[in-house]
């Protein structure tokens, strides 16, 4: 009598052939509590199972490398016995369905796989994707977002110290919610998800088990369509007053000398935790399901292996520290259970008042999952999206108005209206504060601070996915070696498409393959990361957005530098060279409602020269501000400098060499591998003899000086002005901008 | 000199407080946790900020029944030096150490950012370090800080200078502009009337260092640490 | 006419708020209280002298702002 | 016996929740609403029969922690 019907299977999201080799692992059918385990760690979130393939050639070690992917989060050496533990995760469709909660219980998600490794969290940082302002619902989607991320990451008193934001209509239906924590560790006591010791207890702690989110897991691997209204129940809602209790008693715990493995119940609850343990550890685990706490009284085994309830962790005891486990657990007002024990015939076994209930190998459901090496090839439309000619494009005509719809569109407006919701000071260790190209938190009893970036510019990505991800990298390196550090380490969350389409898995593979080469090329090692596919609705998918959080190391915290002006009279000097790189500009969009051509040029010798060049001149102590070229180029980046200071402004005239290029190139182009830099005179000609010496272009293109920003384009013959505005009114479009839009509508 | 800092669960800034007063100012620092019923051999306790019971129901109103409360009361009523910063502020005031209540921001925004504040009463244990109207930059991080109380508390508080701290501009004006969260009188810092009990809504522990570019905030620390010296040891038992 | 409009989280749905004060009335010795759950109260003033028409608009005022529907249940009087 | 509470913010005591809530209205065409104010509402179970002796519980619940009468008043029944 099977009661596994055609229904049920497919309800469950599980293939034919996926059902069969169910069949084949057990020996049997399985029953429904076992169909529901299979279903949620073989989805694609869990499993991996489209990704893992193309995942497996990043690069991932390094001299460095303390923790590579395959735990809760990675962990990257930086000296004095110490490590920084990191990762980053996407919440997205929780978030689309319920933005406050699904952006908070993001954070908490986060927040647990870094401390699960025995780190206290010492910093978040969220990238968001959302669709235009203009509408109601995207202007909902993002202040409810924000103040989930705020309600929770303020809480539990972890500083947000930066992000990132960008607005295009391709997200309206599926808007991106990123988070990255990092967390800092004593590198010989990081913690593992292992499940060792035949009969050591195992130990649930933390909030009671509900009916939130059942499927949660599964849903995150399915697109949206029009009945997704009916998978609402699923929805979770987060404590972070319990997340705090919770992260305190797990530093308690692991400060002595109890546990041997921990693991957080995230996506898929019990099921993952309990077998993702046991199979790291080559052993079994028998789960009494009686012993878990419950919210509600008449659960299911089905139920209660598949909640996905927040604020929960599961512990493997060393034999005999149970009751100290149990103490610490009360200390901290948690709920607290011993519901199993480590065996050692490598099966999951889960028992409910005495009857067995599901009995599955623990590897077979945590690690022998399916694999698809999915088709892909190159869609024919790439074609056109590249195609641009710039010939038909007008020069720009009046420049000044084109820098301040730049800098008021809300991709490039000042984020402000965001941070200031986020407590971003606690913990007292924010050097920079979010506003300059890295935040920089200093390590405490350290001489050290530890610099962090989120960056991914998705319609780069879109235009070619391979460049995108170079530059993605690129970017964030540079965006680090500005404030003063040395990239370590990356971890990544990839968000893409339906991945059985072609098309899509294209854009992945071609990524990865960028990730990779610029990895390798810049000797950053990729230590963690996650994959969200099924971004589409209605069969329209994202830009692929592999978001990167790189982390960076800053030797001599005083060196720290930020990216505005700070003295009259200072030089400022570009490093780098404009190309004509207008394609995929963010001056094309703005100002031509054009996302085409091809994106900017990369070449890596160029870029990695740069970053040592900058990094020695910071660390000379040459350096008054720096500053990266990004998103609306050069006269951005200028613009940036000089009014993003805490404190004043400070106006500037520049003069730039016009060449052979348009006007605009010059002025909004996004070519690569460019920083502005800031420095008292006396330094000038150590910085043109140390850039020439390694082969950096640079020049010196004008001063610090008055209140208004002054560029002018030097031709053929004369130089010519063509910005020429006062900073405040710069500052009043930038900073307020966001601010306007939200209140306005 | 043995500064006491007060755990409840849900503390966030307890770990900065201890940080600033042992690490960067040299005194001793004894963590207590909110079960614990008597203070012992304290110069000063320190409220910390953070969510404590997750500022469910309202900001401070749970915390305030935790067993260490009873014996903060008697602390203070025999003269101890209390500094609630922030949650540590609206703790005093559900406890009603401090008279008055918080209103959520007026934005309803939680904000954290640095506002400027003028020194209205240098003459307390906490602020003696400061020059009569002084302005400090501060940063605040909190979503209700809208302080209120009725119009007879309000004469009370300005006639005896109970008033400490008003949020100001840049340049010293107490106007509304210079008011982050609608705060009744722009209103940052009270003390009671026997001047030992301080709550405040900005972090003077966030800006103490120069690392962290501004060190205004360790004016109202080091005045603190002065004003121990000069009261007398405190014991407080059940 | 006034609404009185209450929206209360839906049967299931995680009440951390509840959940704290319960804990605290059990602390301060009201051991008797259980089930602790909060939600929220609004009143407000309607011109509008159609029970009907007042009826459909404050449904719709729930609907669409005063309730989060994905978690929350409301009912309201009018009167 | 069940207990059903509601606090809100005294007359005179500016709401600022309420305003944000009425200016949304306004701005989702709702004109004709007015005068919003949010409070909380609270419902509990009480493991007690005799209806004085709950109410008095209910109430000593209110003035310690439910409400903070500088700010707020309160009002319950009882079923
Ligand atoms: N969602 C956000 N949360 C916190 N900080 C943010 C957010 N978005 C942007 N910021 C901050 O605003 C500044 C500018 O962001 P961005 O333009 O993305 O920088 P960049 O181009 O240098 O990567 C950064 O300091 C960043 O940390
Ligand atoms: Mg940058």
């Amino acid at each position: 009598m099977s009661v596994i019907t055609n229904d049920l299977i497919a309800q469950h999201n599980l293939t034919g052939d996926e059902y069969k080799h169910i069949i084949e692992i057990l020996g049997r059918e399985p029953n429904l509590t076992e169909l529901g385990m299979f279903s949620v760690m073989w989805s694609e979130h869990c499993s991996y199972k489209s990704s893992r393939v193309h995942l497996k050639k990043l690069p991932t070690t390094g001299p460095r490398v303390v923790q590579g992917p395959g735990e809760n989060a990675g962990a990257v050496d930086i000296g004095d016995g110490l490590c920084v533990v990191f990762k980053m995760e996407s919440h997205n469709h929780p978030s689309f369905i319920e933005p406050y909660q699904g952006a908070a219980t993001g954070v908490g998600g986060i927040l647990r796989d870094v401390f699960t490794m025995g780190a206290r969290p010492i910093a978040l940082l969220d990238s968001l994707r959302f669709g235009g302002l203009d509408t109601a619902k995207n202007r909902h989607l993002m202040k409810g977002v924000v103040s989930g991320i705020a309600g929770y990451g303020n809480c539990m008193g972890v500083p947000t110290v930066g992000g990132e934001i960008v607005f295009n209509d391709i997200y309206s239906l599926n808007p991106l919610v990123n988070v990255f924590c990092l967390g800092i560790a004593h590198k010989d006591k990081i913690f593992r998800g292992t499940a060792a010791g035949v009969g050591n207890p195992v130990i649930y702690f933390g909030s009671k088990t509900g009916r939130d989110g059942i499927h949660g897991a599964t849903m995150a691997s399915d697109s949206f369509d029009d009945k997704s209204e009916q998978k609402r129940p699923t929805v979770q809602v987060g404590d972070p007053f319990q997340e705090k209790l919770l992260l305190e008693a797990c530093l308690e715990l692991m400060a002595g000398d109890l546990l041997v493995g921990i693991q957080d119940m995230g996506a898929a609850g019990l099921t993952s935790s309990s077998c993702e343990m046991a199979s790291r550890a080559g052993n079994g685990i028998e789960l009494d399901l009686t012993h878990v706490p419950r919210r509600e009284p008449s659960m299911t085994p089905y139920e209660l292996m598949l909640s996905e309830s927040q604020e929960r962790m599961l512990m493997v005891a060393k034999a005999g520290k149970e009751d100290e486990c149990l103490a610490i657990c009360r200390k901290w007002d948690l709920d607290v259970a011993v519901v199993g024990r480590v065996t050692g015939d490598g099966i999951l076994r889960v028992k409910d008042h005495g009857t067995v209930v599901a009995e599955i190998p623990a590897k077979a459901l945590a690690d022998d999952g399916p694999r698809y090496e999915r088709s892909y090839t190159l869609p024919p439309y790439q074609d056109i999206l590249t195609n641009l000619n710039c010939d038909l494009i007008p020069d720009v005509k009046d420049a000044n108005a084109v820098l301040l719809s730049l800098l008021e569109s809300s991709t490039i407006a000042s984020k402000r209206w965001v941070y200031h919701q986020y407590d971003h000071m606690v913990r007292t260790n924010t050097m920079v504060r979010p506003g300059s190209d890295a935040a920089v938190v200093r390590i405490k009893g350290t001489n050290k601070a530890v610099a962090m970036t989120v960056d991914c510019n998705s319609r780069y990505c879109m235009l070619h996915p391979y460049e995108g991800a170079r530059l993605a990298v690129a970017e964030a390196a540079r965006n680090l070696v500005c404030s003063g550090a040395e990239p370590i380490g990356l971890t990544d969350c990839l968000n893409f498409g339906n991945p059985e389409r072609s098309d899509i898995m294209w854009q992945f593979v071609l990524t990865i393959e960028g990730m990779k080469d610029a990895c390798e090329h810049l000797r950053v090692p990729i230590v963690s990361g996650n994959v969200s596919f099924y971004n589409e609705t209605n069969g329209l998918s994202i830009y692929p957005t592999p978001m990167l959080g790189m982390v960076g190391l800053i030797e001599q915290a005083d060196r720290t530098t930020t990216q505005w002006f700070k003295a009259e009279g200072d030089d400022i000097i570009l490093l780098g060279t404009a190309r004509e790189d207008l394609g995929g500009s963010e001056y094309l969009k703005v100002v031509q409602a054009r996302e085409q051509g091809s994106p900017p040029f990369l070449n890596m010798n160029a870029e990695k020269a740069l970053h040592d060049c900058v990094l020695a001149m910071i660390r000379a102590g040459m350096v008054q501000s720096a500053h990266d070229c990004s998103d609306g180029g050069l006269a951005v980046a200028l613009a940036e400098s000089a009014m993003s200071g805490p404190d004043r402004l400070l106006g500037a005239v520049v003069t730039l060499a016009l060449g052979r290029l348009r006007k605009d190139a010059v002025l909004f182009g996004e070519s690569q591998s460019r920083v502005v830099l800031s420095a008292k005179l006396v330094h000038r000609q150590a910085i043109l003899d140390s850039a020439r010496r390694v082969g950096v272009p640079v020049a010196v293109i004008g001063s610090v000086t008055g209140n208004r920003l002054v560029i002018s384009l030097e031709g053929e013959q004369s130089a010519v002005k063509v910005i020429d505005v006062p900073v405040a009114m710069l500052y009043d479009r930038w900073a307020f901008s966001i601010e306007r839009t939200l209140h306005q509508a | 000199m043995n500064i006491g800092v007060v755990v409840f669960p849900g503390s966030n800034c307890d770990h900065d407080c201890q940080y600033i007063f042992r690490d960067v100012l040299g005194q001793d620092v004894t963590m207590v946790w909110h079960k614990e019923a008597s203070l012992t051999r304290l110069d000063a306790v320190i409220l910390p900020g953070g969510f404590s019971y997750g500022d469910y129901l309202r900001t401070g109103a749970i915390a305030r029944f935790s067993p260490v409360m009873g014996a903060v009361k008697k602390y203070a009523a025999d003269g101890g030096l209390v500094l609630g910063i922030c949650n540590g502020f609206q703790i005093l005031l559900e406890a009603g150490l401090l008279p008055g209540a918080m209103l959520r921001n007026q934005s309803l925004h939680f904000i954290c950012n640095d506002v400027h504040v003028r020194v209205e009463n240098a003459a307390t244990p906490f602020t003696s370090a400061c020059k009569p109207s002084q302005v400090l930059k501060i940063p605040i991080a909190h979503a209700d800080g809208n302080y209120y109380t009725d119009p007879v508390t309000l004469a009370g508080l300005q006639a005896n200078a109970q008033i400490v701290l008003r949020y100001c501009t840049p340049d010293g004006k107490v106007t509304s502009g210079g008011n982050p969260n609608g705060s009744l009188d722009n209103i940052a810092g009270v003390c009671n009337a026997a001047g030992n009990v301080l709550g405040l809504m900005p972090h003077p522990e966030r800006c103490a260092e120069s690392v962290l570019g501004n060190d205004d905030g360790r004016l109202i620390l080091a005045s603190l640490v002065e004003g121990m010296k000069k009261a007398k040891p405190q014991t407080v038992g059940e | 006419m006034k609404a009185k409009i209450h929206v209360t989280l839906k049967q299931g749905i995680l009440d951390p708020q509840g959940k704290a004060i319960e804990h605290a009335l059990d602390m301060l010795g009201f051991k008797r209280a259980a089930n602790v759950r909060v939600g929220k109260y609004m009143e407000l003033d309607l011109n509008q002298t159609d029970r009907a028409k007042a009826e459909a608009e404050v449904k719709a005022m729930c609907e669409k702002l005063l309730a989060n529907t994905i978690i929350e249940e409301y009912r309201f009087e009018l009167g």
